[in-house]
């Protein structure tokens, strides 16, 4: 029976869910309903833990044991519930296929690439080998991947991130599947290679006739990937529209809410760049290098180096924000650790205001430290799970010896300024949400009255509402408090709203640093370009008519990187000159400096 | 429960007359058997697999790593000739390869003569000659690694002018001369080892034969760590066997050997007795068994060097409170159902030495009582016996890996107790017990066996030369460390008394004073047993406490 | 895990080869640690109660408690001594009564109560257990923590060392040190420790590897904490539940190899006795009228091994949540 | 691959020479006096001139590195209890122990394969906490009474249940002419005693990664494109496992040399583990020496075959 374009290929009534054992039930998805016509494209958002990921489960029926499913779900005006287990192996993949969340743990990590598409070919489709390999290789580059044969002989750890989502997909389409779900396939994904994979999904939707249900909570992927678009809130659907009028007019208050949240690459910077100009500078980097040695051979001997950061210099001003911003791989977090001679620099220096850090003795270190904290990008693993909130925040005050009686104090004041109620002060980490995990963190960072805060990607692995509400926070704390940030990011969009100044950072290297407002408006690198189309507008029809720059591939190993110009390999501008020397940072005042041989045009 | 005889201590010293041919010589003395009667019955036939509980170190049975009763028993006594052959009531008898008894000329100078049988031959048909007495000798004195020279040091020459006749003339009068050529050693083929290295001709084995067995293929035979296969020399001028092949299969254990007869793995075994051994072999219809007690002894080894063992008053009251009775009652009786307190150092088997010396020392708390008080002890509040301040305290030591032993401790533990001394107990591996705490006499009371021999030197066991010293790089066997004339004197005189009948009261002499020394306590007979199956094996099966059961193995018959 | 025991290796979190459980399940696990009625509980009843949700855990501390207070109580439970006056005709005559109502594990060879004799054993027994783990884990927690922190020589030092004691087959060296060090019971845990020590840290020194790079302990470092505080405040806290079940495992393992050492004439000496020297006295009464003398120690050491290890598993499974049944 | 066995190996050469020193300090500082038995000798010079020949009377680090020379070039000595050469004891030794090693591991594997494959795809289940309780049991019984109880209850009691004469297995070594019947008689009770132990252990782990496998987001993705179950179980769930199994395997095989020490003194197998129990008790040196060394040997070869496998069953694992 198929499908026409009016009745619904799947259709999905009062879906609930429920886990647990009978004493302990909870019910993670409540009452959703949807349909997915025939060449649709369905987006699915909500904050996490509103039950999305859930339902896509249900939708295969591969949820674990303990969980039970109650609703409708029919495929083809057939009930999918009262399949066995046979049947619906039969129907998953050919039918109904899913992309997981995270391309790290999806794949099966001792089987190539290759084997792995062909097995999603072989469960469904009789062929002979050779033909299933030409099925392999055609689906590898339906996704974009430059040479499917090379690809296919991987292994899942030999690919990056970007690669293996895309691999992913192809697994996805090996059946032709009527409906492709994608479970947030990007939200593990830096800028760059979120775009590639939206691109990919977006050829897909020309090429095959497959329908699509991308689960997101990014409202930015979905301006750019779907046509409609379902709000679900803690386990319920409450809003359904077409995508430009959920952006347009959103009805229900949540769908307001994750609107809100988007940061917005069009929206407004911060006001007064002169802030935190003049002075001594409260760090100053000059020229870091970290070097990490390469052995091999049977004695082990060093055969060579990678340099993850190659000669950075910066310098963050009192009060000011520094955004730190460049795709995985490019060396931001290290930098960060060198910043706080948490890695020890392979050359260069470090000063805290007047002082070098990297000469300081490990009890003038010590002593230093107060001054500089950090807050990490993962919540869970930054904070000690034998300890509580209060523990957590009280701990650096006390390797610091301050009084008993000031600790306390101390401690319920920072909770307040983090926007964390004082009876949680006795919680453990494991009762918090990701969001309060995150603001723990940052108390803990700020317990010292530091002058400058390294913020490694504090809000990377928080959803969208709860970036917005950190950075909200971030920016409330400079205001009040006059620390400077040095604020990591691989996502352009996330740091328009905090940033004074930018620097793009590309293989170890600052290709661009600007003021935000210049680099935004005018930016000259090629890099800084591409970065800045990657990152989604949450306005669909904008979004539609943007000029997309898609870099191909991935950024080359630090190891062996380019000879000139690092960039030139996934450059469009690349010349002979390109390969021959590297650009240096040339100022192009106003305090605009990009390394470039063929920079865009001042305005 | 297990009583063997540890590391070879003394075992290997006293010359432990293990001789299988004896009792074949008089079968075959009254009934020769012809090789054609054997080829009438169709030939030796059939095989059986015997259980033995110990590998023989080396087949070179004099070499200095030889020692031990299994490999006379399982090996050398089957292969090879002897002078003399123990009989299980404890007398000499000529060897088969001897025509009658030699004769003794006591001298000075002490001299034997053997005159070997004509029709001895070695298993090449080579003659059996008095150059293999001669080379016996030489290679005892003057190769290198030997096991125990005593004895053939003291003769001056071999005469082989006659190569059926052997004379040994003696620079010295050499009591025990009986052993020379037996014992643990064998006449060895001159002809197949003279000018060769004998050590690395024999060690794993060897082709040649002078007995009724000879080893399967040679060295092949000797599957060492595992078996030992013996079939028939069809040149032994005896009984010859009837049985095809035999083959002794290493099992150290107990219940694994008793196990494997019980299911049929193996048709006959010789284990160290456990309690329940009996019960168990009598719910198999097809076993049969004997049990007899052994020529090991087990005894109580005092340190006299060391307080309060140093006084003998305390030695004697000590034996006054050992009730032995109770430790046979409970260690022996229970096992083999018979079991009687030893009273001497040399076990009644050899008659003519015996005396029940110790037989005064039946458990007695007034004598202890007297003992100590006219020693100058007094009991303390604890009722322990003390004197000067130190209390009399004592320790047992044995090797803390054998069972049955820790049933003595807890006995003497108590019967010693409750007669005022202090007892602890800490025991060790044989190898620390026997290389370290004996001969550098760190220990206190010593429990383990020895083994009684048909010659009844005590002298070795207890003069005051066999103390271990620097002098005598500490392979001393008196590890009871008491010098005293009154042993020394009877015992050493011993020694030099080529005549039986003038030794014997020599013997017993010096085993009273022993009595009134108590360097040491015997305390019982180890028992044997040897179990078989009835429905495999025939013939005259008995155990033989000095030659072992297989004393007779080519009288065995195969149902 | 050979016959002798040889390494004592238990399954602690990590053996997986596929990491940790998927994002769905850890999604999963966010929920229900959200559950409501588990908010106001603190962490130790949330841990009682995964440890109280599994019956062979509980049956195995039941019955671990039953038997510690046998050992405990040995001399008051039963009406006769461990050790009875053997110049008593009355005792003697009563050796080698199969069991009965007065005796119920019989009698052994010299009339003494074999029961009683088994709960001396029994507590002899578990006093090296437990002294064993409570002494290898001491000093392995302490080398290991120093080797996992500060890395460098003493880190090369402790895992060459411990490469090197890997390398010699347990047992057999035991053997050979057990006649100088072993015999006593204080000899005997040390002996048995001598070598389990290194386990425990090298789990340690593991765990602090993977622990010193985690953003917590870096953020400490960050604050300028020293070496002491962030060990004694970070990073052992969070190692204490792996030593925990590591410690209860080896109170069953170092029961079984005292055992085996007794068996092969290396264990503890008279007076005192263990299991192991009990069924080490009784090995050859296999198949004979006497065999009780080695079936009901055996069976007792046997059930309390299994109840440590119970335990220690239900012990694992309520420090380690994510690591369901 | 080459390269990374070469280092092993290179790596290993001065951890076993740091072995030798900890071996021999051990036996011959806290072990027995390896001349000892001598004193026994009726001969007052015996014990003297073995002390002599055992070159006992030199400096011990002149001994030691005799030792170490002459162990290097293969040149293992004569046992002091036999006389017969030290490379022709462990050689014979090794052989048995070998083939109980072997048997013990493939029937182990085989049997932990299984149960530890149905474990982990059915946690929960009432077979798997049968199956569980039966390994707890497994790792709790003690072997060597394990051992009596088999030989006496499989060896004996079945054989009177059955009502035959001949024996059903072999509880002691008896050369009864070759053929795979026979062998099987023989190794039936020793390989079931060692298995019981390693079946636990290893069903254990394989259960556990099993279970974490099948929890896997790649295992619920080829779920999700279809995948069967039994395919899923195979290919995904056990390769995946297996990788950490099969190392942990090779590992405790290793120590199987030098670790059957009871089950070959309760069979009566002049394996390894008797001969050393011998050579303790006799204060054998030589043996002593050698047979630690071996066994050390052991370990590192199959440590070495262990990270080889690792290398070849994951390919995350870059062996450089």
């Amino acid at each position: 029976m198929s499908a026409t374009p009016d009745t619904p290929l799947l259709s999905v009534r009062h879906l609930a869910v429920e886990l647990g054992s009978d004493a302990h039930r909870v019910e993670p998805v409540a009452d959703v309903s949807f349909d997915v016509f025939p060449r649709d494209a369905l987006g699915i958002v909500g904050p996490s833990g509103a039950g999305k990921t859930l339902t896509a489960h249900a939708l295969l029926g591969i949820l674990p044991e303990p969980a039970r499913v109650r609703g409708e779900i029919e495929l083809r005006g057939r009930s999918l519930l009262d399949r066995s287990e046979a049947e619906l192996e039969r129907i998953r993949g050919r039918d109904l296929a899913l992309v997981f969340q995270d391309p790290s743990t999806a794949f099966d990590p001792v089987a190539t690439i290759g084997a792995q598409v062909a097995e999603a070919v072989r469960v469904h489709q009789d062929l002979p080998a050779p033909q299933v390999d030409d099925r392999v290789l055609h689906l590898l580059g339906l996704v974009g991947m430059a040479d499917p044969r090379a690809r296919a002989a991987q292994y899942p750890h030999e690919l990056s991130g970007g690669l293996r989502q895309r691999a992913m997909l192809a697994v996805a389409l090996a059946n032709d599947p009527a409906v492709l779900i994608a479970d947030e396939p990007t939200s593990n994904l830096d800028a760059i290679a979120q775009a590639q994979v939206l691109d990919v999904l977006a050829r897909i939707r020309e090429e095959t006739n497959t329908a699509l249900v991308l689960i997101t909570h990014d409202l930015g992927v979905i301006a750019r990937a779907v046509d409609r678009v379902l709000v679900v809130e803690a386990g319920r659907d409450v809003e359904t529209a077409p995508v430009d009028e959920l952006f347009t007019a959103p009805r229900h208050p949540c769908t307001r809410s994750l609107l809100a949240a988007v940061p917005r690459l069009d929206g407004p910077g911060r006001g007064g760049a002169a802030r935190g100009a003049g002075g001594t500078p409260v760090l100053a980097a000059e020229g870091l290098v970290k070097e990490f040695p390469v052995r091999a051979g049977m004695f082990r001997r060093v055969v060579g180096h990678v340099a993850a950061v190659a000669d950075v210099s910066f310098t963050v001003r009192p009060g000011e924000t520094l955004a730190l911003v460049g795709e995985s791989g490019s060396g931001k977090t290290t930098t960060a650790r060198l910043a706080l001679r948490l890695l020890e620099p392979s050359a260069g220096r470090v000063r805290f205001r007047d002082e070098d850090l990297t000469a300081a003795s490990p009890r003038r270190l010590r002593a230093l430290r107060r001054h500089v904290q950090i807050v990490f990008q993962d919540p869970a693993a930054s904070l000690n799970p034998r300890l509580s909130v209060y523990e957590t925040i009280a701990d650096p005050l006390r390797v610091h010896r301050v009084p008993r009686a000031d600790e306390r104090r101390r401690v319920g004041d920072l909770l307040e300024l983090v926007g964390l109620r004082p009876e949680q002060a006795s919680h453990g980490p494991h009762q918090l949400s990701g969001g309060e995990r995150q603001r723990v963190g940052i108390a803990r960072a700020l317990a010292l009255e530091p002058q400058l805060l390294v913020l490694d990607e504090p809000v990377s692995a928080l959803d969208t509402p709860n970036r917005a509400a950190v950075v909200e926070l971030l920016e409330g704390l400079q205001r009040e408090l006059g620390v400077a940030y040095l604020f990591i990011a691989h996502d352009l969009g996330i740091v328009r709203r905090v940033a004074d100044r930018v620097a793009v950072m590309y293989l170890g290297r600052i290709v661009e640093t600007a003021p935000a407002a210049a680099l935004y408006d005018t930016p000259a690198h090629p890099y800084t370009q591409a970065l800045l189309s990657a990152t989604p507008v949450p306005d669909p029809p904008r979004e539609r008519a943007r000029r997309r720059i898609i870099l191909a591939g991935d950024p080359p190993h630090p190891g062996d990187p380019p000879s000139g110009c690092r960039f030139r390999t996934r450059c469009w501008k690349a010349q002979a000159e390109c390969a021959a020397t590297e650009p240096e940072l040339v100022d192009r005042g106003r305090g605009h400096l990009v390394a470039c041989h063929f920079p865009e045009p001042e305005a | 429960m297990h009583l063997p005889t540890p590391g070879g201590f003394v075992a290997a010293a006293l010359a432990t007359a293990t001789i299988v041919a004896g009792s074949a010589t008089a079968v075959g003395a009254s009934a020769p058997a012809s090789p054609s009667v054997s080829a009438t019955l169709g030939g030796p036939r059939g095989s059986i697999v015997v259980a033995a509980e110990e590998e023989p170190a080396t087949a070179d049975w004099i070499h200095r790593d030889a020692g031990i009763a299994w490999g006379v028993w399982v090996l050398g006594g089957q292969t090879l000739p002897q002078a003399f052959v123990v009989q299980p009531d404890g007398s000499y008898a000529p060897g088969a390869v001897l025509a009658g008894e030699p004769v003794l000329e006591p001298g000075p100078p002490q001299r034997v003569t053997y005159r070997i049988r004509d029709e001895a031959v070695w298993s090449d048909g080579e003659p059996i000659t008095s150059k293999d007495f001669s080379y016996l000798w030489r290679q005892v004195t003057k190769g290198r690694a030997i096991s125990d020279r005593t004895g053939y040091t003291d003769i001056e020459s071999v005469d082989t002018s006659d190569p059926k006749v052997a004379v040994v003339t003696f620079s010295e009068p050499y009591a025990a001369w009986r052993d020379l050529f037996g014992g643990f050693y064998f006449l060895l083929p001159s002809h197949l080892l003279q000018g060769k290295d004998r050590h690395a001709a024999m060690k794993d084995g060897y082709a040649f034969s002078g007995g009724p067995w000879k080893l399967q293929g040679g060295a092949r035979g000797w599957k060492q760590g595992r078996s030992l296969t013996l079939v028939p020399n069809d040149r032994y001028w005896g009984t010859k066997p009837s049985i095809g092949r035999v083959t002794f299969q290493f099992v150290p254990e107990t219940g694994p050997a008793i196990q494997a007869v019980k299911t049929g793995q193996v048709d006959a075994a010789y284990p160290t007795p456990a309690i329940g051994i009996l019960d168990e072999i009598e719910e198999e219809s097809n076993l049969q068994f004997a049990t007899s007690l052994g020529n090991t002894y087990e005894a109580l080894w005092l340190n006299t060097t060391k307080r309060p063992l140093d006084s003998r008053a305390v030695r004697q009251a000590l034996a006054y409170a050992t009730d032995r009775d109770a430790i046979v009652e409970q260690v022996l009786t229970p096992a083999v159902r018979r079991g009687s307190v030893l009273q001497s150092f040399n076990v009644p088997t050899y008659q003519q030495y015996f005396t029940p010396s110790f037989e005064r020392y039946t458990r007695d708390l007034g004598r202890v009582d007297e003992l100590m008080t006219g020693d100058g002890w007094t009991r303390n509040d604890d009722g322990v016996w003390e004197k000067g301040g130190r209390r009399a305290r004592v320790e047992l030591n044995t090797t803390s890996d054998v069972g049955g032993r820790e049933i003595v401790e807890r006995l003497l533990q108590s019967q010693w107790e409750d007669a005022g001394f202090q007892v602890s107990i800490d025991n060790a591996d044989p190898g620390t017990l026997f290389g370290d705490w004996l001969p550098n006499g760190t220990f206190s009371v010593g429990i383990f066996s020895s083994v009684g021999s048909p010659d009844p030197d005590l002298c070795i066991l207890f003069c005051t030369s066999a103390i271990p010293t620097d002098d005598n790089g500490g392979a001393g066997l008196n590890i009871t460390y008491l010098s005293s004339a009154a042993i020394d004197g009877p015992l050493t005189a011993q020694l030099r008394e080529p005549d039986a009948g003038a030794r014997a009261p020599l013997v017993r002499d010096g085993q009273a004073a022993l009595a009134d020394e108590v360097p040491a306590i015997p305390l019982y007979q180890a028992p044997t047993v040897f179990v078989w199956n009835a429905d495999r094996i025939g013939g005259p099966l008995a155990d033989n406490t000095t030659s072992g059961p297989f004393y007779n193995l080519n009288e065995w018959t195969l149902r | 895990m050979t016959d002798a025991h040889h390494r004592f290796e238990p399954e602690i979190a990590g053996a997986s080869p596929a990491g940790s459980a998927g994002l769905l399940e850890e999604s999963i696990d966010a929920i229900e640690r959200a559950r409501p009625d588990l908010e106001p509980a603190s962490r130790r009843r949330a841990a009682l109660h995964r440890f109280l949700r599994r019956p062979l855990a509980v049956a195995g501390l039941v019955v671990l408690v039953v038997l510690a207070l046998g050992a405990v109580f040995a001399g008051v439970l039963t009406p006769y001594p461990a050790n009875p006056d053997l110049t008593d005709p009355a005792v003697l005559a009563e050796a080698r009564q199969g069991p009965s109502l007065d005796h119920w594990f019989g009698t052994d060879t010299v009339g003494a109560d074999q029961l009683t004799r088994v709960l001396f054993g029994l507590r002899v027994s578990l006093a090296i257990g437990l002294g064993t783990a409570l002494l290898s884990t001491v000093v392995g927690v302490a080398v290991g923590a120093i080797g996992g922190y500060y890395g460098r020589w003493v880190d090369s030092v402790l895992m060459r060392g411990t490469d090197l004691a890997l390398l010699l087959p347990t047992i057999a060296v035991l053997l050979v040190v057990a006649d100088r060090l072993g015999g006593s019971i204080p000899g005997m845990i040390v002996v048995l420790s001598l070598l389990s020590w290194m386990p425990v840290a090298r789990i340690v020194r593991g765990e602090f590897l993977t622990l010193r790079e985690q953003p917590f302990v870096e953020a400490a470092r960050a604050s300028g904490a020293t070496g002491r505080h962030i060990v004694a405040r970070h990073l052992l806290p969070n190692v204490a539940g792996t030593v925990v079940v590591f410690a209860t495992l080896l109170v069953g393992f170092s029961i079984l190899t005292e055992a085996l050492l007794s068996f092969l004439g290396a264990g503890v000496e008279p007076p005192a006795v263990s299991l192991g020297v009990l069924i080490s006295d009784a090995e050859r009464t296999a198949g004979t009228s006497l065999a009780y003398l080695l079936y009901y120690p055996g069976i007792v050491l046997f059930v309390l091994v299994l109840a440590v290890n119970f335990v220690g598993d239900g012990v694992r499974a309520a420090l380690d949540p994510h690591r369901r049944s | 691959m080459l390269t990374y066995a070469g280092r092993r190996v290179l790596v290993s050469l001065p951890v076993l020479v740091v072995a030798s020193v900890l071996v021999f300090a051990l036996v011959r500082g806290v072990g027995p006096d390896p001349a000892a038995k001598y004193r026994d000798s009726r001969d007052p010079h015996a014990y003297q001139e073995a002390r002599a020949d055992l070159g006992l009377d030199r400096p011990i680090v002149v001994q030691y590195g005799d030792w170490l020379g002459h162990f290097v070039v293969g040149q293992w000595g004569e046992s002091t209890d036999t006389g017969r050469s030290v490379s022709s004891e462990i050689g014979s030794a090794l052989w048995e122990t070998l083939q109980l090693a072997f048997w013990a591991a493939a029937v182990s594997a085989a049997v932990a394969l299984l149960i530890g494959t149905y474990s982990g795809t059915r946690t929960g289940s009432a077979g798997d906490h049968v199956l569980t309780a039966l390994a707890f049991a497994g790792l709790a019984v003690p072997t060597f009474w394990f051992g009596l109880v088999v030989i006496h209850f499989l060896g004996y009691e079945l054989q009177q249940l059955l009502g035959t004469d001949q024996p059903l297995f072999y509880s002691v070594p008896v050369d009864t002419g070759g053929g795979p019947v026979e062998y099987f008689r023989h190794l039936a009770l020793p390989v079931l005693v060692v298995s019981v132990q390693l079946v636990a252990g290893w069903s254990r782990y394989l259960r556990a990664a099993m279970a974490d496998t099948m929890r896997t987001d790649f295992v619920r993705a080829a779920r999700a494109r279809g995948v069967p179950r039994r395919r899923l179980v195979v290919r995904h769930g056990l390769r995946n496992s297996l990788t950490a199994l099969v190392t942990t395997m090779a590992v405790d095989i290793g120590a199987l040399v030098a670790g059957l020490i009871v089950t070959e003194k309760v069979f009566s197998i002049r394996g390894m583990g008797t001969v050393f129990l011998d050579a303790l008790g006799a204060g054998d040196t030589p043996v002593l020496l050698t047979w630690l060394m071996v066994a050390g040997a052991a370990v590192v070869v199959c440590n070495l075959v262990a990270d080889l496998l690792y290398a070849v069953l994951d390919p995350r694992v870059r062996l450089a």
